[in-house]
C-alpha cells in the first residue's frame, strides 16, 4: 500500500474546506490535520455537517473550495487514492437483490484481492452473519444490514477509515465487535475518523475528539486533554 | 498486473454483478420480452393496421418495441445501483469510470439484445418472412450498441434527479432518434432482399453512432457521476 | 450586478434598427416570386429563424463544453440562455413554417420527416428544462445541463443529416443542386435580403442570450448563489 | 361529524398531498406531456406512414400516447409513497383504505386528464381537424378514467414485488386493452362525425369499465396493500 | 378517545403470535401483555424479530396466527384502532419533495386534528426544526430525519406508541428531548413499547423490560426486578 508518510507523519489534511448548499454554507472555512494512527472521534448537533465532511474525504462530494488530502495523494481521481478509504455511511451500498456472499465477492473483486474467498468468508464470520449468508441483503433486519456494511467497509483493510455513525443499529454483541475491531486497527496504526452522537464507549480508546459547530472544526483535542477544554467536556458529558 | 487486463477484469466484474442480480429474480430480461411483445399487440389493435401494410411495418415495429423494452431495462439497471447508493461503493472503489461505464453498457447491451434475438423468430411468424438473416443480427447489434452506449449515459444523468423514474425515456427516445431511423432503414432493405450497397451508409452510420456515443460515455461519465 | 456593457448597449440600438430595416427589405425591395406569391417572403426570416435557433444550440454545447472546464457559473449561465432563446426561434421557424405551408400545401401540417425532426428538436430542448429543474443544487443543474447540450447538439445535426435520406416535401433550396418539389431560384435580390436577415437575426440572438445570461446571473445572485 | 363529509375529506387530503407534491416539482404533469408529444412524432416517424393513412390514425395515436404518458404518472405516483415508506403512515392513520385508493385514482386522473386537453389543440392542430369536441372531452373522461383507476390498483399491486419499476406497464397493457379499443373507437367515431348511435354501445363500455375497475379497486385495494 | 379500559387495564395484549418468514418462524409463539401506562423497552439481538414485532402490532404486517389487541379492540381495520396508535418505525414515512410543515400537516389532516396549523407548529418548535421547516425533506440530515419521525409518531397524541429504536442519529439534544417527552408521556398514562439496543439512558424511567429471543419473550420484568434477572440483568449491563 502506498500510505507512507511523506516528510510528514500526516495521514488526513483538510484545509480552508467550503461546501455550500444554496448558498447557505455548511462546512465554513474548515481546518483539520489528523496524523497517522489517530482514532479521532467526530461529534456535533444533528445537521451541522459530519456527514457531508465524511463524503468530502471519501471523494463522494465535490467541495466547493479547499483542498483535502489523504496520504500524500489529494486527488480521488487515482484509483491508489481511494483504495486507501473505508467508508461507511447512512446507506449501506449493498445490493438487496444479492446475498452477503455475492455482496462481498462483489466489493473484494473490485479491490482485486487476492484470494477473496477466504477473506469474504471471514469477514462475513467475524461480523456473525454465517447464518444467514445466504439470505438476500433485502430481508435483513437493520442491524444485520448494518454488520454487513461494517464488513464491506473494512473489507480491502483501508488504511484510512471513515466511519459516519457505525453503532447505528448494532446490538450489544456487534457493538462489541466493533469496539474491538476498531482497537486493534488503532493498534495496527490505521487512521480512523469516525462520527458518533453519543461516543462515550469510545472515549476509553479513541485519541482524539474534534467537534464540529457552524461550520468549522471548533475543538480538535487528544482525548487525555479534553478536561481542559470545558466546554467541549460538557459537551461530551451530558451526550454520554 | 497487467493494466489493461485489470481494466477489463474490472468490467467483466461489474457485468458479472449485473448478470448475478438479473439471474436472482431480478426478472429484468422476462419483463423486457413481454413488454415489446405487448407494444406489437398493443400497435396493430389500437392503429387498427391492415394486414398488407403490415408486412411493411415490422422492421419499424420492431426497432419501436427494442427501444420501448430496452428502457425498461436500463431503469432498472439504474434502479438497482440507486437503491441504498450502491452506486456509491462502485465509485470509492479503485475502479476506472470508464470501466464502470463498459461494464453498465455491455450488461444493458446483452439483456437488450437477448430481447431481440427472441424477437426475432417470433416477428418471422407474424409476418409471415423469415427474419433471422444474419445481416439483421448485425444491424441489432450495431443499433442495440449504440442505443444502449447512449442510454447508459442518459440514465446516469437521470438517476441525479428528482425525476429519476419518469425522466430516462424522455431525455432518450429524441436523442436516440437517428440510431432508430438508421437501424429502421437498414432493416426494411434487409427484409426487402436488397442488395448491401442500398444500406451500406445505414450501416456506417450506425457504426458511427457506436463510436460517438461510447466516446461521450467515456468523456462524461465521470462528470455525470461526481455529486 | 455589473454594469450594462457599452457593446449591449450598441446591440440594443442596432437590432433596434435593423431588424424592422430587414422586414422593410423584405417587403418591399425583394421580388414577389412568381409561383407562390407574396407569401413566399415568409422564407426570409423563416431559414433565418432555424439558423439563429440552431445556432445558439450549438452556442449552448460550447458553452457547456467550455462549463465542464472552468466550472465558472457564468458560462452556464450563456449556455442555459442560448437553449432559452433558440427554443424560442426554433418556435419561430415552425410558426413561420406553418403559415407559409398553409397557402402552398393547404394545410398547416403534414407528417413530413423534416417538419417532424424539427418539432423533435424542440422536444430535446425543452427536456433540457425539465432535467434542470429537477436537480436541487445550482450545480448539478450545470454540470448535468452542460453533458446534455453538448450531448444533444451532437445529435441534432445527425438528426437533419439522416433525413436529408428521405423523401420529403419541404423544398431543400441551399443545398447545392437541391430542387423538392417547391423549390425556387432565388433572384439576386432575393439572395441579398437573405444574407441580410441571417445576419440580423444572428445580431439579434446575440444580443436576446446576451440579456438573457445577464438576467440569469441576476437571478442567481437573488437566490445567493452568484459569486 | 358526518361521516360521509370524513370520508370525502379524507379523500381529498390524499388528493391534496399529491398535487402539493406535484407543484412543489416533481415535474410529473411535464414529464407526461412531453412524454406523450414524444410519441406521437416518434410513431409517425418510425412507422413513416403516408399522410392520408395518418389523418385516420390521430384516434390511434391520441390513445397510444395518452395511455404510455400516464403510465409514467403511475409510476411516478407509486414511487412517491415508496420512498421512505410513506404509504404505511397513510395506512396507519385513521382513513378508509378505500378513500386512500380514491385519493389516489384522483390525483391520477386529474393529471393524465391535463396532459389529454393539452394533447386535444395540439393533435388538432397536427391532424388539421377540430378535436376540441365535449364529446370527445366526454370520451377522454370515461376513457382515462377507467383506465387510471385499473392502473392504480395495479401500481398498488406492482409497488409489492421486487419488480416494482418496471412491472406496471406490463400488467397494464393488456388489462387496459379492452378500455383502450373501445377509446380508441369511439374517438375515431366522434372524429368522422358520426352519429352517437353509431358509437354508444362504445360509450356505454368504457362507463362499464369505470364502474368495474372502481369496484375492483374498493374490494381490492385493502386485499393488495396488506403486507 | 376509546381508549377506555374495558374489565381490565390491558393495553397491549399479544396471544400466542406466530410470524414465518419462509418457513423459518421468526416469532414463534409470543405472549406478552402490557398494562396501560407501561414504558416498556424491547431488548434482543439484530435480526430477532423487533421490528416485526413492533410492525404487527401497528397493523403493518399480518402476523401468520395468534391474535393482538390494543386496547379493547382486536381488529386493525377499524380506524377507531388505528388512531390509538403511534408508530416510529426504521423508514421515516415523510415525502421526500415536501418540507416539514407540508409533512406534518398532512398527517395532521389524515387524523383530522382541529387546529391542525397550530399542533404541526408546535410539533416542529418542540423537536427544534423551526430553522428548517421549509426545507424540503430531502435535504434533511439523518438526525433531522429522525427529529421530524419522532414528531410525526407523536403528532396525534397517540395513546400506545410503538417505537423502534427511536434514539437513532439523534444528538444530545434531541436524545434529551426525546427523553423528556417519554417521561412526560409515561406520567400522562401512555402506553409505550420501546425497541433499543442501548437502553441505559432509559432503565432510569422505564417500568419494564422485554427480552425477545428465539421468536419469543424470553424474560419480561419491571425495572426494579431485574436484579432478581440474571440473565437480564447481565444482558442489560454489558450492552449499557
Ligand atoms: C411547419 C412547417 C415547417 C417547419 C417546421 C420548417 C422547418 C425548417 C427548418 C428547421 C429549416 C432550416 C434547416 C434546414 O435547412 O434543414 C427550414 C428551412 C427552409 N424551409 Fe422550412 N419548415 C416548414 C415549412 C416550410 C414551408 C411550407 C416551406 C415552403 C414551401 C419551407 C421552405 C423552407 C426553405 C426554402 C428553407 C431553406 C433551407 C434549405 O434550403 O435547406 N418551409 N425549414
Ligand atoms: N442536498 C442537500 N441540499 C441542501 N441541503 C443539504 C443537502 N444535503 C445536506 N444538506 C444540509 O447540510 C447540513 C449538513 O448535513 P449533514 O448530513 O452533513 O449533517 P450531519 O452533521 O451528518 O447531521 P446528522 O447528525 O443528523 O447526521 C444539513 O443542515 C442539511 O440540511
Ligand atoms: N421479508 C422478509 N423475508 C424473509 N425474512 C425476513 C423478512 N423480513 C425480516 N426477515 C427476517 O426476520 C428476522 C427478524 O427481523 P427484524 O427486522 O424483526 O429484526 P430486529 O429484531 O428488528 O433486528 P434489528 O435489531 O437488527 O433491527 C430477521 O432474521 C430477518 O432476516
Ligand atoms: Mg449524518
Ligand atoms: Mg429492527
Amino acid at each position: 500500500m502506498s500510505a507512507q508518510p511523506s516528510d510528514t507523519n500526516r495521514q488526513i489534511v483538510v484545509n480552508d474546506l467550503v461546501k455550500k448548499y444554496h448558498a447557505r454554507s455548511v462546512l465554513n472555512h474548515l481546518f483539520i490535520t489528523m496524523d497517522k494512527g489517530a482514532l479521532c472521534i467526530l461529534v456535533g448537533d444533528n445537521g451541522v455537517g459530519k456527514t457531508t465532511l465524511l463524503r468530502i474525504l471519501a471523494g463522494l462530494v465535490r467541495p466547493d473550495s479547499g483542498e483535502i488530502a489523504i496520504g500524500n495523494s489529494s486527488s480521488s481521481r487515482e484509483p491508489q487514492h481511494r483504495r486507501m478509504i473505508g467508508y461507511l455511511g447512512h446507506h449501506s451500498m449493498l445490493y438487496q437483490d444479492l446475498n452477503a456472499i455475492e455482496n462481498l465477492t462483489h466489493y473484494a473483486r473490485l479491490y482485486q484481492l487476492t484470494q477473496a474467498e477466504k477473506i469474504v468468508s471471514e469477514s462475513i464470520q467475524s461480523v456473525d452473519l454465517k447464518n444467514s449468508q445466504y439470505q438476500m441483503v433485502r430481508t435483513y433486519s437493520r442491524g444485520m444490514q448494518q454488520r454487513l456494511s461494517v464488513a464491506r467497509s473494512l473489507l480491502h483493510d483501508p488504511e484510512v477509515l471513515l466511519l459516519d455513525e457505525p453503532y447505528t443499529g448494532l446490538d450489544k454483541q456487534g457493538a462489541q465487535f466493533l469496539d474491538m475491531r476498531l482497537q486493534s486497527l488503532h493498534r495496527q496504526g490505521k487512521t480512523i475518523f469516525l462520527a458518533a452522537h453519543r461516543p462515550h464507549r469510545l472515549l476509553s480508546f479513541a485519541s482524539h475528539v474534534a467537534w464540529l459547530k457552524d461550520g468549522a472544526i471548533a475543538e480538535y483535542s487528544p482525548v487525555q486533554d479534553i478536561p481542559g477544554h470545558p466546554d467541549l467536556a460538557a459537551y461530551l458529558q451530558e451526550s454520554a | 498486473m497487467n493494466p489493461f487486463r485489470d481494466y477489463l477484469s474490472a468490467v467483466w466484474n461489474i457485468l458479472r454483478k449485473d448478470l448475478q442480480v438479473e439471474w436472482r429474480g431480478r426478472q429484468g430480461v422476462p419483463v423486457m420480452l413481454v413488454f415489446s411483445l405487448l407494444v406489437v399487440f398493443l400497435f396493430n389493435f389500437a392503429l387498427q393496421l391492415s394486414p398488407d401494410l403490415q408486412a411493411g411495418l415490422a422492421a419499424g415495429l420492431l426497432w419501436v418495441s427494442l427501444a420501448f423494452a430496452s428502457t425498461l431495462g436500463l431503469n432498472r439497471s439504474v434502479s438497482l445501483e440507486q437503491e441504498n447508493k450502491a452506486m456509491d461503493g462502485m465509485l470509492m472503489a479503485p475502479v476506472d469510470r470508464s470501466a464502470i461505464y463498459f461494464g453498465k453498457v455491455l450488461s444493458n447491451f446483452s439483456f437488450t439484445f437477448l430481447v431481440g434475438l427472441v424477437l426475432l423468430p417470433v416477428f418471422s411468424l407474424f409476418y409471415q418472412q423469415n427474419m433471422f438473416k444474419p445481416m439483421l443480427v448485425l444491424v441489432m447489434v450495431l443499433g442495440l450498441g449504440a442505443y444502449t452506449s447512449l442510454g447508459t449515459l442518459l440514465a446516469a444523468l437521470s438517476i441525479q434527479t428528482r425525476t429519476r423514474d419518469v425522466l430516462l425515456p424522455v431525455l432518450l427516445y429524441p436523442l436516440a432518434l437517428p440510431i432508430l431511423i438508421a437501424a429502421v432503414e437498414s432493416s426494411r432493405s434487409i427484409l426487402a432482399g436488397q442488395p448491401i450497397a442500398d444500406y451500406q451508409s445505414w450501416m456506417t452510420f450506425l457504426l458511427a453512432g457506436n463510436i460517438l456515443f461510447t466516446a461521450a460515455g467515456l468523456m462524461f461519465f465521470e462528470t455525470i457521476l461526481e455529486e | 450586478m455589473t454594469k450594462k456593457p457599452k457593446l449591449l448597449s450598441l446591440l440594443d440600438i442596432l437590432c433596434l434598427i435593423l431588424v424592422p430595416g430587414a422586414l422593410v427589405l423584405i417587403l418591399f425591395f425583394t421580388p414577389i416570386e412568381r409561383v407562390m406569391g407574396p407569401v413566399q417572403k415568409v422564407f426570409y426570416f423563416h431559414v433565418s429563424a432555424a439558423w439563429a435557433g440552431m445556432l445558439s444550440f450549438l452556442i449552448a454545447a460550447v458553452a457547456g463544453g467550455v462549463y465542464l472546464s472552468t466550472r465558472k457559473q457564468k458560462w452556464d449561465w450563456l449556455s442555459l440562455s442560448s437553449i432559452e432563446v433558440g427554443l424560442v426561434f426554433g418556435l419561430i421557424a415552425i410558426l413561420s413554417g406553418m403559415i407559409w405551408a398553409q397557402p402552398i400545401w393547404n394545410t398547416w401540417w403534414v407528417w413530413d420527416p423534416r417538419l417532424t425532426t424539427t418539432a423533435i428538436m424542440e422536444l430535446i430542448y425543452l427536456a433540457y428544462f425539465i432535467l434542470r429543474s429537477s436537480l436541487n443544487t445550482p450545480e448539478s443543474r450545470a454540470r448535468l445541463g452542460a453533458v446534455y447540450a453538448i450531448v444533444s447538439a451532437a445529435t441534432v445535426p445527425l438528426t437533419f443529416f439522416s433525413i436529408r435520406l428521405f423523401r420529403t416535401i419541404h423544398p431543400v433550396v441551399i443545398a447545392a443542386g437541391g430542387s423538392g418539389e417547391s423549390a425556387f431560384n432565388m433572384t439576386p435580390r432575393m439572395l441579398l435580403a437573405f444574407f441580410v436577415s441571417l445576419f440580423v437575426f444572428t445580431l439579434l440572438l446575440i444580443d436576446l442570450v446576451w440579456h438573457r445570461s445577464r438576467l440569469a446571473r441576476l437571478q442567481a445572485v437573488n437566490r445567493g448563489e452568484g459569486v
